[in-house]
Parts: structure tokens; sequence; C-alpha cells
């Protein structure tokens, strides 16, 4: 592992400092928290400034236009980028009040688009290529004849087939919103509610596992830091993190017995 | 006047959504040249929208500081961050490497921004934690179920799991690959119906809540 | 009896923290290191790089940011590990703003450790704004979608994108996700329209939700959470971070496991103090 | 070039004429313009023979014209590319099922161009063996209509006929059924109990932006939520990530303090930016409630990861917790943490419910239309897809085709 230089011995103390920081917003909400929190959304905001102006303005709109119009500077498919450029402004005019109903038609502009993209997509690949692969012979013809899978292991054998229509099935009826869930209806519902517990549980389990995975990879990191060879910055600055708590602590307290 | 406050937005929406509702359809290479052009000027459009964000989230901090509300200071700390990396985001072009070499940008992008967004992130490890503790209870059957389908997938998907009940994984799997699979997809069937009506209705000037204002005016 | 039970339901969360706090910290310090078992869908997606021939063209699509860097940054390092292994081609890009500078340092570093050149062997496209239209973008024509690369090099002639013209010339696609401008868009904008094979790497979070797409073949593999990318790391036989990480994993959810005992103990305890279930 | 390649054919040609005629050459060979697509491509079909095999190969050359000199472009063993059921639609079939299709786009190595005509011919070639197939012309041609996916437009268009009938008939009819929601009662008991305490009301319009089917649903819900806000005398508060969404909302909530008769109490900054990035704006968001301490707090539209951040965040400040997502992975959250939750469709539901437009209600009823015949699809289609494999008959196809996705 190379030496580490002075830029990332900083960095280290900067960000093992920032970690504990938003880590005491577990003990409770304090001016740590908020400073952490603050400058996370200052730094946040300027990245996407500073990423948006290099990649949209210069990339897309800028040098392009600069390039078509000093190529062919006559012809007027060279000024075509400033139809997005003008509808682009156009919503920032919302600012205007005067002149702010302009923006409604770059907002008409990126809607329209948006729906009218959408809806044979979404047809193809969210609803029949769903119906496609949910109907499925029950059945299979194979060398021994007709034959049904009863492996529940393999997601394509025949019992999962049906475990899979009842379940997609009686799902769908619990959102059906014109009936009444009486009779059949309710048992249909009922087991619809049951279905959607099961994989709402197993959701849970799955996301517990990847919010685990994020704290190990910060522990990982602290742990990191904490080493010599960045001056011990996680432990000191632990230290300071929770001196300056009880600190604060100290200082709320006496402010309300002041008052 | 009133056309082209009211109307007009509803006719671009019908003409555009019209058009490239039935784009999906035409192979012809003018219709896949439409959509090229009109995709990249919307990448643009989106790229624009960012800033009224950004003029938004100026003001409101402005105010904040110029009245002195409590807490003001932060909004003092939130201006530092957002000029000091747009000041430094430009004095290196932009980018956060140059010939593998981190620039001052990359380094406050590796130091501050990275470890800010994972650790807010990674505080969620322990609300999920306490979210279990405090909601998985057997009160009723249908939250035994979710308890149950939940103790077993966090059983299977980790290696001691695996370890302690072998059959935590394969149950995990069939979990996964068939009941979840099953409830998913109604989901999404009914939620894509919803899509497509709503995207409908938008282009038909039925739904126009988008545009700011009721819908039957 | 009944009044601990009282007591430990109505539990400062904050000593639930903590127990969280030790459970992921220990394994980390002192390893214990249990074998990983690798899943069909993430088999699936090793496969198919393997089978792919050399100078074959790999998108990855980086479609998450820091939040969501311990579990899908080994995923990414081990599909490049693997990709560049196979001396495929390999394209990058990001939908997510935030994530770029992140993406392009896991480029820069798995790069330099297999000795691979930028813009010859890899190409790191950066971010740019639009998600369903720049796929559409990208569909119909790279390099307008595309003009310059993250480095501000122009993107035509670059030798590593050698006669792709758009996404039809990709041979694979791996959305590594974090959330909505991911797999499901990739899908729907990318692979419905323009044909070529593509796998997900996906949070734990999001992961459950894509499974009626790997079932009817929407994509060919998944690769969910840390342990897919341990997984991953098994295939390619390189331990890396996930491998490392998975020890903390399994003890921190049994201490949820165990907690969500616990609780429901203490419940039915007090239960049958009120004399009737509510 | 041409000229090796022309050497080539020679000598290719020669040994065809030498090998032993054991080896047939491919039956039926035609080459047509690829049918549905964006032109520059051109399809080979050939019947398929009981001697293909893994170790037969076929080879494909090309030529601008049946004189030409021609060039390899693709080879293959002979037992593949076959087309399968599910390949092609009934009614837009190039190839019949069980022979040969090969889609031949153009290269680098041999560019096809439009109206232009081009000779192919096939190489069969087992060990030495070799045979050439007839010489088939063919010519490309971009296409005004995918008829492979006339079923997708079809079903558009059904459902926008279904959903227009259904909205004109709420509109004759505004008081059609629906069934109760549980999590909707609550708004109201939300509202009410935060102008009690005095305190505002958080609502959130999650992460999506306004070309979003949840988003623009959490929109009119928020309508309604400000109607009622507005003639409490609540205060609201709307915190944004999306600054379209945020002009909408603007829009929307002052407008319903109009139409509720309190424009005066109106103010602009109840709907506010913080940032587009997610856990910024989610940090925001938490120290809001925890210094504010709203008294209801509403989460409707498209969530991610932030979601369980702010209902745990809200729980622990005590607030009524309303959910409506139809963002599944996050769904198992809100179910958890929030007093109500609108699973999925609910959410759109809601909005019908609330406000009881026409327009909604007539949607959510098109919408059922929609479900009931899908939930008869997939039964129907399963009992014909097994009657089909148990009498060995393919016929039914003619009808499970319509609902395949095909490109």
């Amino acid at each position: 592992m190379p030496e580490p230089t002075t830029a990332t011995i900083l960095g280290a103390w900067v960000a093992a400092g920032l970690t504990l920081f938003i880590y005491s917003f577990l003990y409770k909400d304090n001016p740590l928290f908020k400073l952490g929190e603050h400058l996370y959304v200052g730094i946040s905001v300027g990245y996407s400034v500073v990423l948006a102006w290099h990649t949209v303005f210069l990339r897309l709109l800028w040098e392009p236009l600069r390039k078509s119009v000093s190529e062919a500077p006559t012809l007027l498919e060279s000024y075509i980028l400033l139809i997005p450029a003008i509808l682009g402004f156009l919503m920032l005019v919302r600012f205007i009040p005067r002149i702010a109903w302009l923006s409604r038609i770059a907002f008409a502009f990126v809607v329209g688009f948006g729906s009218g993209v959408a809806i044979p997509r979404t047809v193809s690949a969210l609803i029949l290529k769903q119906i496609e692969d949910t109907v499925n012979p029950l059945i299979t013809m194979g060398a021994n004849g007709l034959s049904m899978g009863l492996d529940l292991a393999s997601p394509q054998s025949g019992v999962n087939t049906i475990i899979l229509l009842v379940g997609v099935v009686s799902v769908l009826f619990y959102f059906f919103f014109s009936v009444e869930h009486t009779g059949p209806g309710m048992v249909t519902a009922r087991m619809g509610v049951y279905f959607v517990m099961i994989a709402f549980g197993a959701a849970f389990g799955y996301t517990v596992m990847s919010r685990m995975s994020l704290l190990i990879g910060r522990f990982s990191d602290l742990i990191k830091f904490s080493g010599a060879e960045y001056g011990y910055a996680t432990l000191v600055l632990l230290a300071v993190t929770v001196l300056t708590l009880i600190g604060w602590e100290a200082l709320v307290r006496q402010e309300r017995q002041g008052v | 006047m009133i056309f082209l406050k009211r109307q007009l937005p509803l006719v671009i929406t019908f003409i555009m959504g019209v058009t490239f509702t039935l784009q999906y359809y035409i192979p012809h290479p003018v219709s896949e040249e439409a959509i090229t052009n009109v995709a990249k000027w919307m990448q643009i459009i989106s790229g624009f929208a960012l800033f009224l964000g950004l003029a938004s989230l100026f003001h409101v901090h402005a105010v904040k500081i110029k009245r002195q509300v409590p807490g003001w200071g932060y909004s003092l700390v939130l201006y530092a961050g957002m000029l000091g990396m747009i000041a430094v985001g430009f004095w290196s072009h932009g980018e956060t490497r140059v010939d593998g070499a981190q620039t001052s940008f990359g380094w406050l992008y590796d130091y501050t921004m990275v470890p800010l967004q994972g650790t807010m992130f990674s505080i969620l490890a322990f609300f999920i934690a306490s979210a279990a503790y405090r909601a998985f209870r057997a009160r009723s059957r249908e939250a035994s179920v979710l308890l149950a389908s939940a103790v077993i997938v966090m059983m299977g998907r980790v290696p001691l799991g695996q370890f302690l009940v072998p059959w935590s994984w394969d149950v995990t799997q069939w979990l996964l690959n068939v009941l979840n699979s099953a409830v998913r997809r109604a989901i999404l069937i009914g939620v894509s119906m919803g899509a497509v009506a709503l995207s409908l209705k938008i282009i038909l000037g039925i739904e126009r809540s988008y545009l700011g204002g009721g819908r039957d005016q | 009896m009944k009044e601990f039970a009282r007591r430990m339901v109505g539990i400062d969360r904050r000593i639930i923290f903590l127990l969280i706090a030790a459970a992921v910290l220990l394994p980390l310090v002192k390893p214990f290191g249990l074998p990983i078992k690798v899943s069909p869908e993430v088999k699936a997606v090793y496969d198919y790089i393997e089978a792919l021939p050399e100078r074959s063209v790999l998108f990855l699509s980086f479609d998450f940011d820091p939040s969501s860097k311990p579990e899908l940054e080994p995923q990414a390092v081990a599909l490049l590990r693997h990709a560049f292994r196979k001396n495929l081609r390999v394209i990058g890009m990001t939908h997510w703003l935030t994530g770029t500078g992140l993406a392009d340092g896991v480029f820069s570093k798995v790069a330099a450790e297999m000795g691979k050149e930028r813009h010859k062997d890899y190409v790191f496209l950066g971010w740019s704004p639009g998600g369903g239209s720049l796929i559409i973008a990208m569909g119909q024509d790279l390099y307008k979608a595309f003009p310059s690369d993250y480095t501000k090099t122009p993107t035509r002639g670059m030798p590593v994108l050698d006669g792709v013209q758009n996404l039809r010339d990709v041979n694979y696609l791996v959305s590594l996700a974090a959330g909505g401008a991911g797999i499901e868009m990739w899908y729907v904008f990318g692979k419905d329209k323009y044909r070529f094979e593509m796998a997900g790497g996906s949070t734990g979070v999001i992961a459950p939700g894509l499974y009626p797409f790997l079932r009817s073949g929407q994509i060919n593999g998944l690769i969910g959470g840390l342990q897919g990318a341990a997984e991953y790391e098994t295939l390619i036989t390189q331990k890396g971070t996930a491998t490392a990480g998975m020890d903390a994993q399994s003890a921190a959810h049994f201490v949820i496991i165990v907690l969500v005992l616990l609780c429901n103990v203490f419940y039915f305890m007090l239960r049958g103090e009120k004399g009737r279930p509510n | 070039m041409n000229v090796v390649a022309f050497l080539c054919l020679l000598f290719f040609s020669g040994v065809a004429f030498a090998a032993p005629p054991s080896l047939a050459p491919p039956e039926g060979f035609r080459v047509l313009d690829t049918p549905n697509d964006t032109g520059k491509s051109l399809s080979l079909v050939w019947k398929a023979s009981p001697s293909d095999s893994k170790n037969r190969s076929i080879q494909v050359w090309a030529a601008e014209s049946p004189h030409a000199a021609f060039k390899k472009v693709a080879e293959f063993p002979s037992n593949t590319r076959y087309v399968k059921a599910g390949d092609f639609p009934w009614w837009a079939q190039p190839a019949g099922k069980g022979e040969h299709y090969v889609k031949l786009s153009s290269s680098q190595a041999f560019p096809i161009e439009d109206g232009k005509s081009y000779a192919v011919k096939l190489l069969v070639r087992d060990g030495e063996q070799e045979a050439w197939s007839e010489i088939a012309e063919g010519r490309p041609a971009p296409n005004f209509f995918n008829t492979a996916q006339v079923n997708n437009l079809v079903f558009v268009l059904a459902f926008t006929g279904v959903l227009l009938a259904s909205i004109a008939a709420a509109r004759r009819n505004p008081h059609i059924y629906l069934r109760r929601i549980a999590g909707l009662d609550a708004v109201e008991e939300a509202i009410g109990r935060s102008t009690e305490m005095g305190r505002p009301i958080l609502y959130l319009t999650g992460a999506g932006d306004m070309s979003e089917v949840p988003t623009i649903a959490a929109t009119v819900i928020l309508g309604e939520v400000a109607k009622k806000v507005a003639h409490y005398d609540t205060s609201l508060k709307v915190p944004h990530r999306d600054p379209i969404v945020m002009a909408v909302c603007q829009e929307i909530v002052k407008e319903a303090y109009v139409e509720a008769g309190r424009p005066d109490a109106y103010k602009e900054d109840s709907n506010f930016f913080i940032t587009s990035d997610q856990f910024s704006y989610t940090a925001a968001v938490d120290g809001i409630m925890l210094r504010e301490k709203p008294a209801a707090n509403f989460f409707m539209g498209s969530y991610f990861a932030e979601s369980l951040l702010l209902t745990e965040t809200g729980a622990s400040t005590g607030a009524i917790q309303i959910a409506g997502t139809d963002s599944d992975h996050q769904l198992p959250f809100f179910v958890t943490t929030c007093d109500y939750t609108l699973i999925g469709e609910e959410l759109y539901a809601a909005s019908a419910y609330l406000s009881r437009e026409p327009v909604l209600v007539g949607t959510l009823r098109g919408q059922d239309f929609g479900k009931a015949f899908i939930m008869s699809v997939l039964v129907l289609g399963t009992a014909l897809a097994t009657i089909g494999v148990v009498a060995g008959t393919e016929n039914f196809d003619y009808v499970l085709d319509f609902f395949k996705d095909f490109k």
C-alpha cells in the first residue's frame, strides 16, 4: 500500500470528521449534524452546477452550436439547437411573473414527449411482456408423454406456474376498485393480501442486507482512517465529536435554566 | 392571449404526445431521425431545469440570512459549501481527475461529498434495525406472514444463515423467484395501466395539472 | 417479568443502534470467513461475459452515486476486472449526476491495476441529463448523445468505439442501479428497441422488484446487493471488498433476527397480560 | 480486394464442383427485404434439413449483383438460426416455424443500402464437402409500419376507447361505486389534528418529475389536501426535489386556496426547493421534521432509499403519517412505519376518491376494465395453452399471439 500523501491524510481527517458529524444524529439532532447537513446540501448543489454547466451547456449546446454555425453559417439547420435552448430559457422565465406563463410551453413540450414515448413502451415491456411470461402451459410434453413439473426449486415448473398465476390474479383483484370485496371476492382479495405481505417481507429482508452493506462501507473507511499513517484521525475526531456533544448539552441545559 | 396561455400548451402536448406514441410503430428512418433529434433536445432542456432549482435554493437561503432567522448561520455554511464547490469546480474545469491525478475538485468530491452521502445513507442501517424491532410484531396473520418471510430471506441471503439453516437458501430463492415475482408482476401490470391511462389523459388534454391549475377549466 | 418486557418493548432505540454498530464493527476487525454460495442469476451474468469473444463491447452503466457505493462499487470492480481480463472493450456512463466522479474513479483504478488504456480499451462517457430520452438518443446515435467523453475528448474516432455507432452495436449491457434511473429504464427505452442483451446489478433494495424481469428474460442475470458482489468475486476468484464485508453482513442479520424474535417474545408476554389479542 | 474475393470464389466454386453430390445444398433459399425494419438489412430464409448438424456449417456470401464478386459475411453451424415459437406473430411471419432465418444487417465489411438490389448465396460445408445454394436476390427498403407490433397499437387504441367511454359515463353519473380505501379517511383526521395542535402539515411529492404518474397523482392529492388546509387555516409545507414539480405545485396550491375562498391566506413559500440530491434533501426534510414537529406527514409519489429515513424520523416526532406510493421496493417500509399506506394503485384511486372528479373516477373505472380483461386473459390463456399441449395443436396460437410482445 502506498504511503498516504498530505492530500490524502488531510482528506482522511475531513472525511472521518464529516462521517462522525452525521452519525452524531443517531444520538440526537445537534449543531454538528446540522453543520454536516448544510455543508452537504451546498456541496452537492455546487457539484451539480459545475457538472451541468460543463455537460449541458458546453458539451451538448455551446460547442456543437458553435461548430455547426462556424462551418455553415448560412444554413438554417446549423441553428437547430437554438430550439431546445429557447425552450430551456422559457423554463427559466417562471421567475418573471408577467411572462411566467411562457414556461408552460416548455413544460408542454417535455411532458408531451415523455407521455408519448412512455405509452407504447410501457404496454410492450411492462404489460404485454409480463402477460406473455405468465401465460404458460401447466403441462409439458416430454419424452415420456404429458407431465406436470412438480419441482418447486425450478421457477418454470408447472406447479410454480400455477402459483404465479394465482398470485398475479389475486393481487390484481385486490387492486380492483369497482367491486366490493365480499363472498368469493373477499377470499381472492385476502389471498392477494397474503401474497403481498410475503413479497414485502422478502423485500424487507433483502433490504436489510443492502443497508448493512452501506454501514460496512462507512465503517471500513473509519477503521482505515484510524490507523497511525493517518494520524489516528478517526479516534481523535471521535473524541472531539463526543466532547463537543457533551459541551453542547451542557450549554443547552444552562440556557434552559437561565430562562 | 388566452389561447397562448391555455390552449397552446395543450396543443403542443397533444402534437408531441401523438407523434411520439406513433413514432414507436414507425421504423422508417425519417421517424428515427425525428426521435434522435428530439431526444437530444430533451437532454438539453432537462439541463436547464437544474437551474430552476438552483435559483430557488438561492432564494430560500438568502431570505433566511437576510432576516437572520434562527439557524441562519447554517445557511451561510450552505452558501460557503456551494460557492466553494463551484469555484473549485470551474478552476479544475469540471474534472475530478486529469491523467489519473486528482484535481482539487476531485479531492472535494472524494473527501466531502462521497463520505457525506454515504454516511447519510448508512444511517438507514440503524433505522432499519429499530424499525424492525418496533414494527415487526406478529399482531395479525398478515403481519406474521410478513415477519416470517423477512426472517427467512435475511437468513438465506448471508453465508452464516446458509451455514446454520441450509434450507433457507432454497426457500429464499423460491420466495424471490415465484411468490415475490407474482406480486411484483401484478403491481407492475396495474401500475403500468395507470401510467398509460395518465399519459393518454395528458395527451388528450383531460389531465392538465402538470401545467399548474385545475383540471376542468 | 412483565415490567421487564414493557421496558424492553419501549427500549431506547439508541441501544439498538449500538448493538448494530458492534455487530458490524467486530467482524470487520476480526473476520471469520464463511464460504460464499453462488446463485444462478449471478452465474448467468458471469457465463455471458465469459462467452463473449475478445474485443466485444461491454457497456457498464453506473446508475448509482456515493450513497450506494459500498454495495455497487464492488460489483463494478468485479465486472470490470472480469471484462478486462477477457480483453473486452468497456464503455461506461452514468445517469446519476452525483455519481460521476465515483464512476470515473472506479474506471481509473481498475484500469491502472489491469494495465488498460483509456480511449483504447475503455471509455467513460460521463453523465448527461435526460434519463429515458438519453437512452433513446444513444440508441440512435452515440456520438450525438455524447459528442465528447468525461475527459472532454471527442468520442468520434476513438479506438475503443471502433465500429460502435449506437446501442445496437453493444454486445452486453450491465446497469448497476440503485434506483429509478436504472435497469428498468434501460430495458424499456433501450433493450426493448435496440436489441442488445442486458443484465442488472442492483442494490438489495430494488433487487426483489427485478425478479419479474429476470423470469421473463427481459434481463438475463441479476447481481443482487453485497451478497451478489461477493458471489461475483467468488466466480472470478479474486476476492474484494464484498467478500470481506459478508461476515459483518452475517453478524448484522443475526442481530436483527434476534431483535425481531425478542420483540415478539416481549410482545406476546404483554399481550397475555391484557387478556386478549388486539 | 475484389480480385482476392473473386479468386476465393473461383477456388470455392471449384471445390464445390469437385465435391461428391451427397451433400445437398440448402433448399428453398430466398432473400427478402427484412419486414418491419428501418431499412439497410436483408432477411435470408431457407428450409430446415434433417441432416443439419453441429459439424455442418453454413456460410453466407453476398454481392451487389449476381455477377459481382461475392464476399463471405457470416458463418454458423447448420443446426442453428431456426425460427422458434414466439419469434414472430402469425400475422407477420417472414419465415415459417422451423425454417432457418437470418437477418443480414449493414456492416462495415458489407454495407447494405436501401433501394439497391443484392445477391446472396449459401455454402454448406461438412468436412471437405461443400455445396452452394442457388443465388437469390433481394432489395432492402425501410418500412412505414411495424406490423409485428400491431397488437400493441390495438391495445393502446382499445384502452383509449375504454378510458374515454368510462370518463364519459362518469360525467353522466359521477356516483359510480368505488370501494372504500382505508387510508383516505385518515386524511381529514390528520389535517384536523394539525389544526388543533397548531402545527404545520408536511407534504412530500416524492422523487419523481412531472412526467411520472405517481408524482402527478401526488400533486392532484396535494390540491385536495391544500383545499382542506386552506379551509382549516393550517400551515402547509411542501419541500421539493424537482424544480418543475415545485413550479407546478405552487400553482396547484395557489388555485386550491382560491377555490377554498382564501386567496389571502396563500403563502408563496409553502412550496420551496431544497436540492435535487437524494440524501441532502432527506437530511434537510428530517431537519424540518425535528425542528418544526409537523403534526401530519404525507408521503405521496415515488420514493427510494430515503423513505425509511423520512418515516422513522417522522414516527419519532409522533406525527400521523400517511403514505401513498407505487414504488414497490419502498412499500414494505411505509407499511411497517406509517399509520396508513396507499399501496400501488390505491395512490391513483385516492385522487379519484378524494376529489370525486368524474375524470378521475372514470379513469379508475377504465383501469378496472383493463384489469378485468387482463385477469381473464391470464386465466383463459393458461387454460388454452395447456389444452393446446394436451391436444397437441398450435391453433390456439392465433389467439395467444395477441398477448405477446413482438419486436
